[in-house]
This record gives C-alpha cells, sequence and structure tokens, in this order.
C-alpha cells in the first residue's frame, strides 16, 4: 500500500513528464499520437479540477453556517446566491446567442456591478496614496516616482499640451522599461524550467498536497 | 573552488564590457546592414545578372529561348517531418532570370499520371527558407554560399475529387515510392526533363531544427540536478549577502524599542505558491529575533492551511531563542477569506493597535495598495518582499525596503539553507552567468559583423 | 505655514475622495473632447486587419471578466466592427469562465450598431462568426487547438456541432488563422504568445488592461506580437483609427483630469514633505 | 454607442423582436431591464461604501457575488465542457445534434479526475495524488519546450543587437545594458561589491524605470474602472445625458 501512497505517483510524474518532454522532439507519428492523447486527458481532467474549486467553497461556506460561526449570516447569502444562479442556469442556460434568460440578467445586473465596482473603489485608494503616501523615500523610490509621473500625463489626451512629453513617455515604455522586463522574463524563463525539472524528477512535491 | 573562478570571471566581465566600449569608439569598422532583428538573409532574389538594356532587334524573330541547365537534380525524403513529405533539389542554374519557373510533378508510378505538386519562381524555394527542415544548411552553410540551391517540398498528393468536385489532398504515406518530374518554364516556353527521380519518405525521429532548444533543455535540466544533488551534501553553498535581510533585523531592532506590536502577513495565496513558502521561511526568522524582546507579533492570516504552518514556525521560533513562554498562540490568527475584507481587516489592526514595524511578505494582488497605503499613513517601518510585478510598484513607494521578486526566494534559500532551493537558486544562477557572458560576447561579434552567432540563437520550432 | 503643510500631508480621505469624484463626474457631465492622438501600437494591429481581404479567418480571445470590463469591452466592440466590416471570419474563444456572457453581448451589440448605420448590413452566426465558449485547461486548449480547433471545441455556444459549421470548412487548425487579437486581463496572454501563437506563426495584437501593458513590451520588440493596445487609451485610440465615438472615447476626458489630479498631488505632497522635514530640521538645530 | 451595462435598457426590446422562434422568458419584458438597472445600481453603491469603512452592505456584495460567481462557473462547467466532451461521449443519445461518436476512452480520465474530488474525504484524499501527479508531471514535460521556444530563445534572439552610433544602435545599447544589468541584480553567486556593485546599482535603476511605467499604468487602469461604473451610474441609471447635451454615451 505504501508503494501506491508514495513511490507511484512520484513514478508516474517522473512518466508523464519524460513522455511528454520527448513527444516535443519527436515529428513521428506514434509521439504525436501519445502527445495528442495526453491532451485530450488532462483537459478533462481540468474539469474536473475546475469543479474541486466550487466545491471546496461551498462545503467551507456550510461549516460556517452549520457551526454558527460568528458573521455566518453572509455566508448565507454566498449559498444563497449560489443555489439560485446554479438552478436558473442549469436549466434556462447561460450566454446561449439571441436567447435572453434569467442567467444572463443575473450576469448582467448582479456579476457585472459587484465585481467591477469592488476593483473601481481602488482607483480612490491610489488618489489618497498619492496625497498621503507616495513619498521618494530613496534614490531608487524617486527614479521610479520620475518615471511613473512621465508615464502617468504621457500616455493620455492631456499630455499632448506638453511638448515632447508623449515622445518621452513612448521612448521610456519601449527602452529602458522594456529592457528591464525583458531582463526579468529571461529570469522567469530558467525559474519555469528549473520548477518543470524538479517536478518530472520527484524533487518537488508540495504540489501534491497533503493527505500522505 | 566554485567561488574562485567566479571572481576570474567577474575580471572577463570587465575586459569585455571595456572592449564592447573600445570598439564602439571604433564603430566605423566596416559593418553589414544588419538592422535590430533583421530576418535572416535570403528571403531577397539571389543575384542576377544585370538585363542588358540594348533596344530589342526590330521585326527579327524572337531569339530562341535559351532554358537554364539546373545540375545535381536528386530527390530524397524530406528531414525533420513524420513521415509525410518528400524533397526535389538541385543547384541554382546559371541562366535563371525572373522569368524562369520550376514545376515538380509527383505521380505513384513510373510511367503513371503525373499530376502537378508545386510551382515556383526561381528567385524563391532556396534551402535557407525552409529552416525547418534544413537548420544545419541555415545556421552554418548559407552564410558562406547563399542562395546557391533550391528546394521544392512536396507533403501532400491529389487523390481523386471529394463532394464538391475540387481536389482533394491527401497526405503522402510513409514508406511507399513516389515518382518526381522536373519541368521548367523560360519566357512562356516550358520544357519537361525526361529524367524521373524516386523519393521514399520515411519517419524521423528528432527534429534536428529543435537541436538548440533540446541542447539547452538538457544541459540546463542536468545542472539544476546537480546542483540540488550538492546542495543536499553541504547545505552552505555561497550565497551572496541579501541586504533586504538586514534592513528586515534593523526595522526589529528600531521597532521593538518602542514596545508596540509588530504585524507580519505571508501574502494572499495558499500553501501551492512559492512566495508564500518563502514568506514563511522568513517568519521563522522574524520571530527567533522578536522572541527576546517584549513587543508582541500579530499574524493575521488568509488561508487556513497556512495560519497552522504559521502558528507552528512561530512556535519554533521562540523555543529556538530560548522564550518557549513568551510564545502566544492566538497572536497569530485566521480574518477572513475574502480578498477586499482581509485587507480592509488588516487596516482596522494598523489603526487600533498601531504596530511600529509591518512586513508584507509573498504574493499580493490589487488589495496591497490598501494595506501598503494604510501602514504608511500609521508612519510605520515597511519592508515588503513580492514578486507579484504588478504591485511592487506600490510597495517601493510605500515601504522603507522592498526586496523585489527573485530576491524573496533567495532570501528563502539565504535562510532555510533547504536543498531544494539552494540548488535550484545556484543552477538558474548558472544560467544567468551564461547569459551574461553570450550576451557580451555575441555583441560584440555582431558590432563586428559577425552575423550568425545570433541566428544560433533563433527558435526553429 | 507649517500648519499649512502639515494639514496637507494628512489632508482628510473625505475630502480627497469627493476630489476625485468631482474629477471624474465633472468632464463626463461637460466633456472637453480632448483631441486622441493614436500610438504606433494601435496603429499597427489596425493596419494589420485592414490589410486582410474579405473572408480571411481571424481569432479574438476574450479572456477578462467583469472586473476588467471598462478597459478591455471596448476594445471587443471595436475588434469586432472592424471584422464585421472588412467581412473577415471571426472565431471567438474565451479561456476566462467569468467572462463567458461578455461575448454574446458584445457581438449583440455591434450588430444593432451597424445595422443603425446600414441597414443591410447582415451577419450570419455560423458563416461570418461563430463563439465557441470557454473550455477548462488554458495551455491544454491552446495546443489542442493547434491541432484541430474542432477537437478543443466539439459544440459552439448554440449547442452546434462545429464540424458541421460552414465557417469551419477550410479553417481548422490555429496556424491557418491570418491574425489574432487576443484581449487580455490576466498571465493568459503571456500563455496565448508562448503555447498558441509563436509555434504557430500566427500574428497576433495583444489588448491588455493597462496593468499588463508594460510587460508586453519585450515581446513587442521580440516580435512576437504585432501591436499592443494598452487600456482604454488603446480602446480609444482604436475607436479613433475606426472613426467612431465609442465610450472608450467619451472616458478619455476624465482619465485626463483625475491623471492631472494624480500628477499634482503626487509632486505637491513630496514637496510640502521635504520642506516640512527642513523647517523641523531648523527648529531642532535652533 | 452602448455602454455594456446599459444595453440592457434599451436591449430588452430588440431581443425580444430577435428571440422571434427562440423561447421568450419573463426576462425579456420592458420593465425587467428597468428593475435590473435599478439592482445594478444598488449593487454598485453597496460596494461603493467599501471606500468609507468595510460594512455590512459591502460584505454582503463581496458574499453574494462569491456565491453567484462559483455558480455561474458550474453551469459554464456543465454546458460547455461536461455535456460536450464528457457525458456525449459517453452516452450518444444524449446529444440533441446526435453528432458525437461513442469514445468510452473517456472514462479514465474521468476517473482521475474523480479522485481529485476525493480530496474532501481525508482517508481517500491520497487519490488525488496520481491525478495530479499524471497531470502536473505531464504539463512541466511539455512546457520545458514551450519555454524555451515560445519564451527564452525568441527572447534572448532580440536581445543580441548590433551597436552603433545610430539611434537604433543607442537603443540596442540601453537594451543591452538593461537585459545585462538587471540579470546581474538577480545573481546571487557573487557578492555585489566592486564592479558587481555598479553594475546591479545600474540595474536597479533600470527595475525603477520598469516599475515606474507599470506605476503610472497601474493607476491609468484604475481610473478608468472608476469612470466606467460612474458612466453606469450617471447615464444609464440616472439618465442624465438627456439634461446635459453633448454628454452620455
Amino acid at each position: 500500500m505504501q508503494f501506491f501512497r508514495r513511490r507511484f505517483p512520484i513514478l508516474l510524474a517522473f512518466l508523464a513528464g519524460i513522455a511528454m518532454f520527448f513527444a516535443q522532439y519527436v515529428p513521428a507519428k506514434p509521439a504525436q499520437a501519445l502527445y495528442s492523447g495526453f491532451i485530450d486527458w488532462t483537459i478533462i481532467i481540468a474539469g474536473f479540477a475546475g469543479i474541486f474549486g466550487i466545491i471546496s467553497l461551498t462545503h467551507y461556506h456550510m461549516t460556517k453556517v452549520r457551526r454558527r460561526v460568528p458573521g455566518y449570516g453572509f455566508s448565507v447569502t454566498t449559498l444563497t446566491g449560489f443555489t439560485v444562479m446554479l438552478v436558473i442556469g442549469l436549466f434556462f442556460g447561460i450566454a446561449q446567442p439571441n436567447v435572453k434568460t434569467a442567467g444572463d440578467w443575473m450576469f448582467l445586473n448582479l456579476m457585472i456591478p459587484m465585481q467591477a465596482t469592488m476593483f473601481a473603489t481602488l482607483a480612490f485608494f491610489i488618489a489618497s496614496a498619492a496625497f498621503r503616501a507616495f513619498r521618494a523615500r530613496t534614490a531608487e523610490a524617486s527614479a521610479l516616482l520620475v518615471a511613473g509621473l512621465i508615464v502617468i500625463l504621457g500616455r493620455v489626451p492631456i499630455g499632448h499640451y506638453i511638448p515632447k512629453l508623449t515622445d518621452l513617455a513612448a521612448w521610456i515604455m519601449a527602452n529602458p522599461s522594456m529592457s528591464a522586463y525583458r531582463g526579468i522574463f529571461l529570469g522567469v524563463a530558467l525559474a519555469g524550467i528549473a520548477m518543470s525539472v524538479r517536478i518530472i524528477f520527484g524533487v518537488e512535491r508540495t504540489y501534491m498536497g497533503g493527505g500522505d | 573552488m566554485a567561488r574562485l573562478n567566479l571572481n576570474r570571471l567577474t575580471r572577463i566581465a570587465v575586459v569585455l564590457t571595456a572592449t564592447v566600449l573600445f570598439l564602439l569608439a571604433r564603430s566605423a569598422f566596416a559593418q553589414e546592414e544588419t538592422g535590430e532583428g533583421a530576418e535572416p538573409v535570403g528571403a531577397g532574389p539571389g543575384v542576377l545578372e544585370p538585363v542588358p538594356l540594348t533596344p530589342p532587334p526590330a521585326e527579327e524573330a524572337p531569339p530562341p529561348v535559351v532554358f537554364p541547365q539546373p545540375q545535381n537534380i536528386h530527390a530524397t525524403d524530406l528531414p525533420n517531418d513524420n513521415g509525410t513529405g518528400v524533397a526535389l533539389l538541385f543547384d541554382k542554374a546559371a541562366a535563371e532570370n525572373d522569368r524562369t519557373y520550376y514545376t515538380v510533378s509527383i505521380a505513384l508510378s513510373a510511367g503513371g499520371p503525373f499530376a502537378e505538386a508545386t510551382s515556383f519562381g526561381a528567385a524563391g524555394n532556396f534551402k535557407e527558407n525552409f529552416n525547418k527542415y534544413y537548420p544545419g544548411f541555415y545556421w552554418f552553410g548559407r552564410f558562406r554560399n547563399p542562395n546557391t540551391v533550391h528546394v521544392a517540398p512536396i507533403t501532400e498528393i491529389v487523390t481523386g475529387v471529394d463532394e464538391q468536385g475540387r481536389p482533394k489532398h491527401e497526405p503522402l504515406t510513409t514508406g511507399k515510392t513516389y515518382y518526381l518530374k522536373l519541368a521548367i518554364e523560360q519566357d512562356g516556353e516550358t520544357m519537361e526533363l525526361p529524367q524521373v527521380f524516386e523519393a521514399v519518405p520515411k519517419q524521423d525521429w528528432f527534429n534536428t531544427a529543435l537541436s538548440n532548444n533540446f541542447l539547452f533543455a538538457v544541459i540546463f535540466g542536468a545542472i539544476i540536478l546537480f546542483f540540488i544533488a550538492r546542495a543536499r551534501r553541504d547545505p552552505n553553498l555561497f550565497i551572496r549577502k541579501i541586504a533586504g535581510l538586514e534592513a528586515v533585523d534593523e526595522a526589529i531592532g528600531r521597532a521593538t524599542e518602542m514596545g508596540k506590536p509588530i504585524l507580519y502577513l505571508n501574502g494572499m495565496s495558499d500553501l501551492s505558491s512559492l512566495s508564500t513558502i518563502a514568506a514563511l521561511n522568513i517568519l521563522g526568522r522574524v520571530s527567533r529575533r522578536v522572541a527576546n524582546y517584549e513587543s508582541q507579533l500579530t499574524v493575521p492570516c488568509r488561508d487556513p492551511v497556512v495560519l497552522t504552518v504559521a502558528q507552528e514556525i512561530v512556535k519554533q521560533g521562540y523555543a529556538d531563542a530560548g522564550r518557549p513562554d513568551a510564545f502566544n498562540a492566538d497572536s497569530i490568527f485566521f480574518l477572513t477569506s475574502d480578498q477586499f475584507s482581509y485587507a480592509a481587516a488588516v487596516s482596522g489592526i494598523m489603526m487600533r493597535d498601531r504596530p511600529s514595524a509591518n512586513f508584507f511578505m509573498g504574493y499580493y494582488y490589487a488589495e496591497s495598495l490598501i494595506l501598503a497605503e494604510t501602514g504608511a499613513s500609521t508612519g510605520a517601518i515597511q519592508i515588503a518582499a513580492t514578486d507579484s510585478a504588478t504591485q511592487l510598484p506600490f510597495f517601493i513607494t510605500t515601504c522603507d525596503y522592498t526586496l523585489i521578486g527573485e530576491e524573496l526566494y533567495a532570501s528563502s534559500a539565504y535562510l532555510s539553507r533547504e536543498p531544494l532551493l539552494l540548488g535550484s537558486l545556484k543552477g538558474q544562477d548558472m544560467g544567468k552567468a551564461f547569459m551574461m557572458i553570450v550576451l557580451l560576447v555575441c555583441t560584440i561579434l555582431l558590432t563586428c559583423g559577425v552575423v550568425f552567432v545570433k541566428e544560433l540563437f533563433r527558435a526553429l520550432g | 505655514m507649517k500648519r499649512f503643510l502639515e494639514w496637507f500631508l494628512v489632508l482628510d480621505r473625505r475630502i480627497i475622495y469627493t476630489l476625485v469624484a468631482l474629477a471624474v463626474i465633472v468632464p463626463l457631465l461637460f466633456p472637453l473632447n480632448l483631441r486622441i492622438y493614436p500610438t504606433p501600437e494601435v496603429e499597427s494591429v489596425h493596419e494589420s486587419l485592414n490589410e486582410l481581404p474579405a473572408g480571411s479567418p481571424v481569432l479574438v480571445s476574450v479572456d477578462f471578466d467583469p472586473a476588467a470590463l471598462p478597459e478591455l469591452y471596448p476594445m471587443l466592440i471595436s475588434m469586432l466592427r472592424q471584422s464585421f466590416q472588412q467581412k473577415l471570419k471571426v472565431f471567438i474563444t474565451c479561456l476566462w469562465p467569468n467572462g463567458v456572457n461578455l461575448a454574446p453581448m458584445a457581438i449583440d451589440q455591434v450588430i444593432t450598431d451597424m445595422k443603425k448605420l446600414d441597414p443591410e448590413f447582415d451577419v450570419v452566426d455560423g458563416e461570418d462568426y461563430v463563439y465557441l465558449g470557454y473550455q477548462p485547461g488554458t495551455v491544454l486548449v491552446m495546443l489542442k487547438m493547434a491541432q484541430d480547433i474542432r477537437k478543443a471545441f466539439p459544440k459552439d455556444v448554440a449547442k452546434r456541432e462545429t464540424s458541421t459549421l460552414p465557417i469551419f470548412e477550410d479553417t481548422w487548425k490555429l496556424s491557418q488563422m491570418k491574425y489574432m487579437v487576443m484581449i487580455e486581463a490576466g498571465d493568459t496572454g503571456d500563455y496565448w504568445i508562448v503555447y498558441g501563437t509563436t509555434p504557430n506563426k500566427v500574428p497576433v495584437g495583444a489588448g491588455v488592461t493597462g496593468v499588463m501593458a508594460p510587460q508586453y513590451f519585450p515581446w513587442l520588440q521580440a516580435k512576437q506580437v504585432d501591436g499592443i493596445i494598452a487600456g482604454l487609451k488603446g480602446a480609444a485610440e482604436w475607436e479613433v483609427l475606426l472613426g467612431y465615438a465609442g465610450s472608450a472615447t467619451k472616458s478619455m476626458d476624465p482619465q485626463s483630469i483625475v491623471h492631472a489630479l494624480i500628477f499634482l498631488a503626487i509632486i505637491l505632497a513630496n514637496i510640502f514633505a521635504f520642506w516640512l522635514a527642513a523647517i523641523k530640521r531648523k527648529e531642532e538645530r535652533s | 454607442m452602448a455602454f455594456p451595462a446599459i444595453i440592457l435598457a434599451d436591449l430588452t426590446p430588440r431581443w425580444l423582436n430577435a428571440a422571434s422562434g427562440a423561447t421568450t422568458s419573463f426576462v425579456n419584458l420592458p420593465w425587467m431591464g428597468t428593475l435590473g438597472v435599478w439592482v445594478a445600481a444598488g449593487l454598485t453603491l453597496f460596494m461603493f461604501s467599501f471606500i468609507y469603512r468595510d460594512n455590512p452592505f459591502f460584505k454582503f456584495g463581496e458574499h453574494l457575488y462569491l456565491g453567484i460567481s462559483a455558480a455561474y462557473l458550474m453551469c459554464v462547467l456543465w454546458h460547455q465542457f461536461f455535456k460536450p466532451k464528457f457525458i456525449f461521449p459517453l452516452l450518444p443519445f444524449t446529444d440533441p445534434t446526435s453528432a458525437t461518436k461513442l469514445n468510452l476512452l473517456v472514462i479514465i480520465p474521468g476517473i482521475l479526475g474523480f479522485f481529485i474530488l476525493l480530496r474532501l474525504i481525508p482517508k481517500l484524499a491520497w487519490l488525488s495524488r496520481i491525478t495530479f501527479a499524471f497531470y502536473v508531471g505531464g504539463i512541466a514535460g511539455f512546457a520545458i519546450y514551450n519555454v524555451i521556444n515560445g519564451l527564452f530563445l525568441p527572447q534572448f534572439h532580440s536581445t543580441l543587437n548590433p551597436l552603433s552610433f545610430t539611434w537604433l544602435g543607442f537603443n540596442n545599447l540601453v537594451l543591452l545594458a538593461g537585459a545585462f544589468c538587471v540579470l546581474v541584480y538577480f545573481f546571487f553567486s557573487l557578492e555585489h561589491r566592486g564592479a558587481m556593485g555598479h553594475v546591479s546599482r545600474i540595474g536597479i535603476y533600470f527595475l525603477m524605470i520598469a516599475f515606474g511605467a507599470s506605476f503610472g499604468y497601474t493607476i491609468m487602469a484604475r481610473v478608468s474602472l472608476l469612470i466606467g461604473r460612474m458612466q453606469f451610474l450617471l447615464f444609464d441609471w440616472m439618465h442624465l445625458e438627456r439634461i446635459f447635451p453633448g454628454a452620455g454615451m
């Protein structure tokens, strides 16, 4: 039993990883068939992973309601919103062309205003931070603020009234800022390959989560 | 030993930068026009003889058409494919000009009906235009003698007609012999060469166009595994001092004088993300430092699993500092898992308890601005360490010190000395060292006009 | 003087919030109509689409949710408007589940507006455009689309079998797309470039939120991306290029005023902070 | 030009006639549209109340959104993924267009996917490790090739450019210096003293310019979101464009 709990997943990760790695470099038909089959299967697994996220969310709020944890009233709101949308969405369907159902109505009048406004409040916080928090504490922070101020005005219609500002902002975006992000990207590429190698050779196991 | 040759590495890097500047000064050196990211040479027309400018003779019969005689015509399997392609190659004939057209026809048997497979002008279809099939020539051959060999790849054959009467194309079948013929059209008249060429498409088991990709993947993967193994044997591989960690110790020192609590956040994501693990490693060090002062360490969490791990780490930190009694479990508590309510609740703690130091470690999303702004307005010392590029600008302008991107992982490896983190950090450093050296060397070579070096790094995938 | 500086530096939040609210409401009610100058990045996307002959297949990936709607929805409208004007064959996919309803809303809105312009305008679902909906597994869907889009999306949103739709007759693979516009709010765009458009050699225009825009310039320099439509300003530029005043153009006035307000706030706050520190240092010394 | 949220106001009648032949539901009635705008405006004000401080209205909105978006995801997965890719291949007769052929192989990924759902039962949670190993291991496999082919090589290849005294040459130098110094800054195997110290300080300033650009653009993005919501409140809800000429969408 111990084999299945610990050794088999690591061996499976290694086999799947090596097979998919070499499938990219071998144009022959059997390798391409294996590669295409693997993708079909993992798309279906990805669907189940999506559903797991939903189930754990409802599970979390149900335990909060059952245990009467303070603030469980809001969990009741979440669960009622969930069941109403689920019933309407499953039976009437959503996003059907030229058929408008209650599901589309809820998307338009509940989901859009709530999520869009939640992030729109950030504009107020940015303004208050601009007055009270954004200080040139160090030389680096002042360099950042100078570049930020040039871009804030330079990339907006009002910037055209200041000569050469939009060209300077465009140059900053296309050259120094681009080259720094190029350096970061190259670092991210190496980190990505290193992570993949660790997963294939079973050195990295955090993604498997607990349960052992 | 690794430490020694790395110093020599810096001296080489300095020398190389000096030569770059020297060369820049003398940049009047003969330089081919190789604009930034110029397209590979060869797509343009080959060197053609200048067309004679003498006026054509009056009503005399037009001169007999001179057909170009391509040499060394041969048919082979198309390399780097899954066995559904053949190719006809022949050298560029001297008499070619932009009115020459080649047509290759294919048939299932030597005498069988030949159907036209592909036709192209003399200016195109050179070997270097098909870098996917002939990468070797593309990388090394083409600069010496550009545009000399014509290639006609054929991957489909017409087999009958589909229901709308349009010819149905089918890929060639592996292992079947196909017969090719070449026809030349010059100034409107065509002549078909009598010879018939045979070719058998076969499957290829390694795509040579991806050799630079494969080489880098194998070598870099081996380096990573080598350093992880080495880090297991000797955990104190050299990592440079991280300035951010000094700032953390200094902030704790200044904060504990005032006796007010210290606030520590582990980021918004759960244990599956590297940045949360790094934040928890730094939490261990902070709790060891804070243990021998009176000030209280407050750690509000957003994820139940991270909460349990954080409690474990802080208790261990207090025990290591010899003050297990000072540890108070409910100073590490679960707040809420919703993004904005968590930020609002933490801002409430900042306004109420007025902590003297705030630590924002781990991965953050749009709500980080609320945390950093409230913290700055309470006048606390603030240190941030995150790898979320979109939130870094706000941390840098509102915090006293910010660890950027990979510094978060480096400090976690520096503190925990865990072979997995340490080994991959060193391995990635080797990758960066390789990039730095190649950047300098190749720039110098390119400035001097050696162009093919850049094509070695072109992805032909 | 010191009292004014101290008052300014800890200005009450409510004053700041009303200032921002006014800076948005007033220009919306009394528009200034500041002129919008298109940048080269947006022009190159507009040009690339303009050069496509009628009937060439084009892919639009709608990868955002209501959180980024004000910035990215106008881009989707402009893209559909230009594609329908040029009779391109439009394939629409969505890789963010919370944004599945956005494409039908946009299609319907563009059809209504185009019908207002010229009554006999007509676009047929399944021939001129198709909305393929959502599939989980972001990167996996892209790799499957490289092999066969009909297998990655067996049914379209109207529950019809994709292999029977006329639009899929001579286009079934990602590499057959003549151009792609991806409308991104997160890092799905990076996945599209690395796993989708670079291996299949599809020229792609990136419509992104302002937050992601600076990170797309390395892709632009490496020619892996054909152009960048950055945030609401990019959307407004595209509307100017297409010659109609959409919601993005109307937002440019308040955008400019709020930016000016924040620009002044940061500069004044920093100057006053240093000035106050100087006064305090002089007082301690005396 | 109709902003998305307000299309409901004039959308309903158009969908009504456009939906001829399709099932028309009570949603298409005109008053349902105006009710929708009022509900949306109410929720918008609830969420804006967070600016003052966190309060029950905001918590109500946030929790309601969590529930609805989770159910919305479930409906999307059910209609567009589960039925066409999992249920129809197993039971072809359920497919109304009866175009899906029987494909029993789909059962295997179905079982592996079901193992993920077992994580909720502690005793059987270990089964999910098999699925994660197969799924994450395989993706790691082809990720290596794609990261090198789509990210590392193209980006590195376009950083190698000749230097010259032209404007293009200067920009090439800026690109080379930026990428090189940022790499040195994130290099941890050498002390940042002497030459390395200076180069890494240049690297910091390149990073600061890049984060300055992100800083400016992020502010632009957040302000656009606010403008979008204000347009909804002013023109779709209060219809102020009737009073103020030239305003409106």
